[in-house]
């Protein structure tokens, strides 16, 4: 008795937060693919991403109504595993995007390689400081998996692949733009011989990047930070920013989606999908392959 | 007949000092059991302080209670309780939420499984309410206590502490809201606990009404005790001079005041049902006052007429001027005052220097080119402190710290201030001793011998005799006589006002 | 019959609220209505069960005339050491009665402080907000506590007669143990009268502060439930759990008729605020409509609710004055 | 001397703790002092700019015996707007007087809820923050608003004479206008008279709704004007700006003497709470403690000055009561 007023295939998308650049590319991803598909796109998600049992009752609520299928971002590795289960159970397929989730009982897995991208940017302030120096990290929230994976995998490359690179602090801006400046700015008063600063999310890297700009450093501190936006771009075209790893929020989206038409047109789709990370730079701003990122 | 020598208490050497400044200084006191001990004083003595340290709500530094001639000490007002000690407090300690019945018997609600703690409601009700009616108090048990008229909560306090009052019930001032009626279904009760041979201590300003009741007396002033003994063995006159330490000469001195035009007109007030078709008039130089039983709407009247509550018709003219827009500010411009009857919930700002408290309805007289002048504040707070003689003399000490008639006299000077020209004065001396209430008086008359109106509103029959030149007496929110004040007497007034039973 | 409506109100709206839900599905959304179907109801049940176990405590301590600020923070930092716990070889059982003991601890601590300072409620419990949360990051070093024991979960999720949740049935529980206590017992009489004249609670020789103590151990307690419920459903222990929770309680205590100032507020009331907000955040949820809104129609909710309760009051007390 | 001691209290505290921090820098991480540079000096005035400009403000509200829990979320709403406008080709300055504008428009509408449905300022605004950050989500749909103009972030940056910040000038700017109008105009003592006692205040022929009005407005617009100097930092408006300030702000008026009853407050005194909450966060940072920790030690620290200050009180009162 499904569908009796509408015949369109309902498909739940829900994020971790609503209130981000990356969540927005997200939804404009999963709508295209939505359009594409002929099925219908719920976006739904908490208002805050550290609301984890606000997102399991959106789950929960998601369920009740019986879509056709989820397509789930995980605000926690372990909590949304019931509600994952449940969903199995009721036969409703559940993609997992973004961040990971300790269960192998979903359909899908489309993300971005976070240790990856924390690892890209390892290699790029290594790179850039010849191998030395002392760098800092500023990160989103503890507790956050694709975030703490980021500032892990920059981390372990560090100390892997650069020995003479010093981590000097790392603090962590609360997924909040003028925390993280705050904190930006003591960290670059209790080590005044700094040389980069990695930010492992978007409202880190604004607070970051503000930071550097009001000291006037932006030759001094190099800043390798993670996310687009319109304005960090422009950062990096006017050099305050060296780099930023971006993902492909659009492709998760549109895959995330097409993942669940496949099942429930009878195709298996792939257990594991990485949409990939890439860095931007000054050099390759302009470049179609970048610009097509960050639209 | 229980033996009237039979000491029920004795209170030994008592001393009690708040941040250093001594309240109680070695006080000694007795009382019988069957008898009334009327305990008196200025304001401020100490009497309520004393009793307090009784009921356990204060430790004494030192000293002694000595019950049925046992040492006992109260760390809490529990304690007191179990020893048979019950007490009316000044202030009202009742919770509003609560029903009759459930204050009566607040802190000792009858169990119907003990361990459970759970309260047996029908005994609850049952026995609150025959006891209220052996009392002659007309109130329903199960009514919540915030719908109660101030009187009546005062009856139900009565009803509370003599249902636990063993050996002894201290009452402090437990008549100051209550009229003549009222008073004296209090006393017939006083007589009959006399009878079970309980020991009460009774404090209060109206010396008139001690002398129904009283047996022996104990004169505080200054936080030690200046005499006692049997009441009647001095006179009044020589009671008073032991309270104030000084002469009085008259307690309503004389006035020469010509009476002038109207300022104060008010025609066909309503606001059913507290007060309907209210119309009188008050010229210059006049003192009118305002009779009534308890709930006769003497204060919804007042507050309606300066604006402090709505009004539903009606008109008031002040100097000629009708004010149409009823807010407090309006009537304040115009030169009306308002001496409101609860002086700690409507009048003073407690913690604000005595200073700002006296220049409130009147900032802007000290604010020149945008800035408040502190300077020019002082100098008039100082004037009016010596001209009312508040003491201490300290405009910047807070208003709280004064006592409770020097503050009254700080609400005065508040509204002479203000420039004001008509006084609506509610109970201007509930809880002032007798010294301090004739230089109210004083005050008042000087007031009227220079052109303003006033009108008083009070309870206390003989002050309104002393002060007014008319009385008007409401009655169930009507206006039901006008009488002659030089011509008039107390029973007459209580025909007008006493609400006839139906 | 002002009186009875305002009784009722809180009431009404819960009702009508439920009515509205379903029409907007089939009328608006073109969808069969979901709403009140066993799965959905069950689902509101488990999702307001965590908030009207702590309004239940809330009710007893905002009666007496208090307020607790750091319930929130109590739920995080029972859900750390309650799955610490856990992680460390108790048993659900023993676990789910650390839980408790940490959050009654907590209360403990605020009702001691709140009586032996005397200072008030809402800064001892402002700063305990803050402790709290502090400590319960700081044992976990703000990460969320994996590795529970499967059956934990189960303690959420397991119904009785197939529709029935556990979490349901505690909040029953609970709701007629706390009505029981306010309406029948000297525990109850006293949060009232200690709520309505703090002064004329104690001059009647009622020991005040051990009361006030008692009221904020019970609502830590349940507080500390409420964290074993919430890391049941989110199977960890999260040192951020219950962030911004205090605020919701206490709007579901004051929507419900409770008072800020003390001697007024109801068992049933209190859940009926807290449904209320349960089913203004499902319902949302149902009708796809933007969380942001719902915000805005929760906070406006709160301002209407007690605007009415206290125009009745205000009625009702002009009555008395 | 106690009333000379609880005066300078909180200054002392402030004092001893920015001896502490260097002391601590030198012999326990062994590194130069940096926590007394000119630099780390702004940096502080900069970070506590925007609460000490709200707590200016609440300083008023809270003397006049209100508060309000909505300015975190006037700041987000104000953020929005004033960067909407902006982006939509308005001035920078044009956009700062949007930002206040918005802002004032939202401490009107509570003043004038407050006064006119006569309920709890707490209940008023507690729904007003759900509301104010509601709109401003939905008007950002959730983003944050970016492209403003380059100019409007040297609003934040500017320094005079090298090394003092625009945002330190505009805090001493309020602080003085704030400072006079409490102490010696008729708006303050009025805000005296109505936190120590309302209903005398009324009885006084005060026109209490009018100036509850204008405290509340007050607040706002500061709010606002704070929501612009928060925005100008990170040169984007942030739709989640400012959240959990209001309790920041309430802890930097109550560590600095004021009270929740009302009646007590002063400009010096809330300057300093505020400055110690910062110079906290700011040590803690420089000195590599925990944020957690620090979580712990700001809650201690409310609990404690209210502690002192309750304590002073409480023997003044004694000697009043
Ligand atoms: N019918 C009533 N119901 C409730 N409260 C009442 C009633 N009548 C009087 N009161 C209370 O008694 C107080 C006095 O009010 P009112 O103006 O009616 O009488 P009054 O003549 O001034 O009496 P009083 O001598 O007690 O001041 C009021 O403040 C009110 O609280
Ligand atoms: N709790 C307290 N703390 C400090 N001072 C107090 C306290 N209680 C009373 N006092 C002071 O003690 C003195 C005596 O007060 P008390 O209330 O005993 O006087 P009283 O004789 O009852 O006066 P009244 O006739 O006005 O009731 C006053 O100066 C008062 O200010
Ligand atoms: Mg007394
Ligand atoms: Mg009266």
């Amino acid at each position: 008795n499904r569908g009796t007023v509408n015949s369109q295939k309902t498909i739940a998308v829900i994020p971790k937060g609503i209130s981000h650049f990356f969540w927005q590319s997200v939804k404009a991803g999963a709508e295209a693919a939505g359009k594409d598909l002929n099925v219908k796109i719920d976006w739904k998600g908490p208002a805050q991403e550290t609301d984890i049992s606000g997102q399991v009752n959106i789950v929960e609520d998601a369920i009740n109504r019986r879509v056709d299928g989820i397509v789930l971002a995980p605000s926690h590795g372990d909590s949304l595993v019931p509600m994952v289960l449940r969903a199995q159970r009721e036969g409703i397929p559940v993609t997992i995007f973004d961040s990971g989730i300790a269960t192998d009982q979903y359909l899908s897995y489309v993300s971005t390689d976070n240790r990856e991208g924390g690892a890209v940017a390892a290699r790029r302030m290594g790179e850039k400081l010849g191998g030395k120096g002392k760098v800092a990290i500023i990160g989103a929230k503890k507790g956050s998996v694709s975030t703490d994976e980021r500032e892990i995998g920059f981390e372990a490359t560090i100390k892997e692949k650069f020995p003479n690179i010093q981590i000097v602090q790392w603090l962590y801006g609360e997924a909040n733009a003028t925390k993280s400046l705050s904190v930006a700015e003591d960290i670059l008063t209790s080590h005044p011989e700094l040389n980069g600063i990695f930010a492992s999310n978007e409202s880190s890297t604004v607070g970051a990047v503000r930071a550097i700009l009001q000291r006037n450093l932006p030759n001094k501190v190099l800043l390798v930070g993670f996310d687009a936006t319109p304005d960090l771009v422009k950062n990096v075209k006017d050099g305050a920013i060296d780099s930023l790893v971006i993902q492909n929020p659009f492709k998760m989206g549109y895959e995330g989606v097409k993942t669940i038409v496949d099942k429930l047109n009878g195709k298996q789709p792939q257990k594991r999908i990485d949409t990939g990370v890439s860095l931007l730079t000054k050099e390759n701003v302009e470049t179609p392959e970048i610009q097509k990122l960050i639209k | 007949m229980m033996d009237s020598l039979n000491t029920a208490l004795e209170m030994r050497d008592i001393s009690k000092s708040f941040s250093g400044n001594t309240v109680l200084d070695g006080v000694t006191l007795t009382a019988h059991a069957g008898e009334v001990l009327a305990l008196v004083g200025e304001n401020g003595a100490g009497k309520s302080t004393l009793m307090k340290i009784l009921s356990g709500v204060h430790q004494p530094d030192s000293g002694e209670i000595l019950i049925d001639g046992q040492k006992l000490n109260f760390s809490r007002p529990g304690d007191a309780l179990s020893a048979g000690i019950a007490m009316i407090y000044q202030e009202l300690s009742l919770a509003p939420h609560l029903t009759v019945a459930e204050n009566i018997f607040l802190g000792r609600e009858p169990l119907r499984v003990a361990p459970l703690g759970m309260i047996n409601d029908n005994d609850l009700y049952q026995r609150s309410q025959s006891l209220l009616e052996d009392y002659g108090f007309r109130i329903n048990a199960k009514t919540r206590l915030g719908r109660l008229s101030a009187a009546d909560r005062q009856l139900v306090e009565i009803t509370r502490a003599i249902v636990e009052a063993k050996r002894l019930i201290v009452m402090d001032e437990p008549t100051s809201s209550l009229t003549s009626h009222e008073v004296e279904e209090l006393f017939r009760l006083i007589k009959d606990l006399k009878k079970r041979g309980l020991a009460i201590i009774y404090i209060s300003h109206r010396l008139e009404e001690l002398d129904d009741i009283a047996d022996r007396m104990t004169i505080l002033r200054d936080g030690k005790v200046v005499y006692s003994g049997k009441w009647g063995e001095i006179s009044t006159d020589e009671l008073i001079r032991h309270m104030a330490g000084r002469e009085l000469k008259e307690i309503f001195p004389p006035r020469k005041a010509s009476i002038g035009g109207v300022k104060l007109k008010v025609e066909n007030l309503c606001r059913s049902p507290k007060f309907e078709k209210i119309s009188f008039e008050v010229r210059a130089g006049e003192v009118v006052g305002l009779a009534g039983l308890a709930g006769a709407g003497r204060t919804e009247l007042v507050e309606a007429i300066f604006g402090a509550q709505p009004l539903e018709s009606g008109r008031v003219v002040l100097n000629g001027v009708e004010v149409d827009h009823f807010e407090t500010n309006q009537s304040v411009k115009r030169g009306l005052s308002l001496l409101t009857e609860d002086r700690k919930r409507t009048g003073l700002c407690l913690n604000l220097p005595l200073a700002a408290n006296i220049t409130l309805a009147n900032v802007r007289a000290l604010v020149s080119g945008g800035v408040l002048r502190k300077r020019k504040e002082t100098a008039a707070a100082n004037e009016l402190i010596n001209k009312l003689g508040i003491r201490p003399p300290s405009p910047s000490k807070p208003v709280g710290r004064l006592s409770g008639g020097n503050q009254q006299k700080s609400l005065l000077g508040r509204w002479l201030f203000a420039k004001s020209d008509i006084f609506l004065l509610d109970e201007p001396t509930r809880g002032v001793d007798v010294a301090a209430r004739s230089e109210i008086y004083r005050k008042i008359n000087e007031l009227a011998e220079s052109g303003a109106a006033v009108l008083i509103v009070s309870s206390d029959l003989p002050e309104l005799l002393g002060m007014a030149d008319r009385i008007l007496v409401m009655r169930r929110g009507h206006l039901v006589a006008e009488l002659n004040a030089g011509q008039t007497t107390q029973e007459e007034i209580l025909k007008y006002a006493a609400v006839e039973e139906s | 019959m002002p009186d009875w409506i305002k009784r009722f109100l809180p009431f009404i709206s819960l009702i009508l609220l439920c009515a509205l839900i379903p029409l907007c599905e089939y009328f608006v959304l073109g969808q069969d209505p979901k709403f009140l179907t066993l799965g959905n109801l069950a689902a509101i049940a488990r999702q307001t069960a965590v908030i009207t176990i702590m309004a239940m405590g809330m009710t007893m301590v905002m009666v007496a005339g208090g307020i607790d600020l750091s319930v929130g923070s109590i739920v995080g930092l029972a859900g750390v050491v309650g799955a610490l716990s856990m992680t460390h070889g108790s048993s659900v059982f023993t676990g789910i009665l650390i839980f408790i003991a940490v959050g009654a601890a907590c209360g403990l601590i605020n009702g001691a402080a709140i009586s032996s300072l005397r200072i008030p409620p809402f800064i001892v419990t402002l700063g305990a907000m803050g402790i709290y949360r502090g400590l319960g990051l700081y044992i976990s070093d703000g990460n969320a506590i994996v590795g529970l024991p499967q059956g934990f979960g189960y303690f959420t999720e397991k119904s009785f007669f197939g529709f029935i949740p556990l979490p349901l049935l505690i909040v029953l529980a609970i709701a007629l143990i706390v009505h029981f206590a306010l309406g029948s017992t000297r525990l109850g009489r006293y949060c009232y009268a200690m709520g309505s004249n703090i002064e004329a609670a104690r001059y009647a020789g009622i020991l005040v502060s051990r009361y006030q103590i008692t009221y904020y151990t019970i609502l830590g307690a349940l507080s500390g439930l409420a964290g074993a419920i919430e890391s049941a459903r989110t199977v960890t222990g999260q040192p951020n759990a219950g962030e911004g929770y205090e605020l919701n309680v206490i709007a579901a205590v004051v929507i419900g008729g409770g008072s800020l100032s003390g001697g007024q507020g109801t068992v049933v009331g209190t859940i009926i605020g807290s449904l209320i907000m349960g089913v203004l955040a499902n319902g949302g949820n149902l009708l796809q409509i933007s969380p942001f809104i719902q915000k805005i129609v929760i906070g406006a909710v709160i301002v209407l609710a007690v605007t009415f309760d206290e125009f009745q009051r205000r009625t009702f007390e002009s009555k008395e004055a």
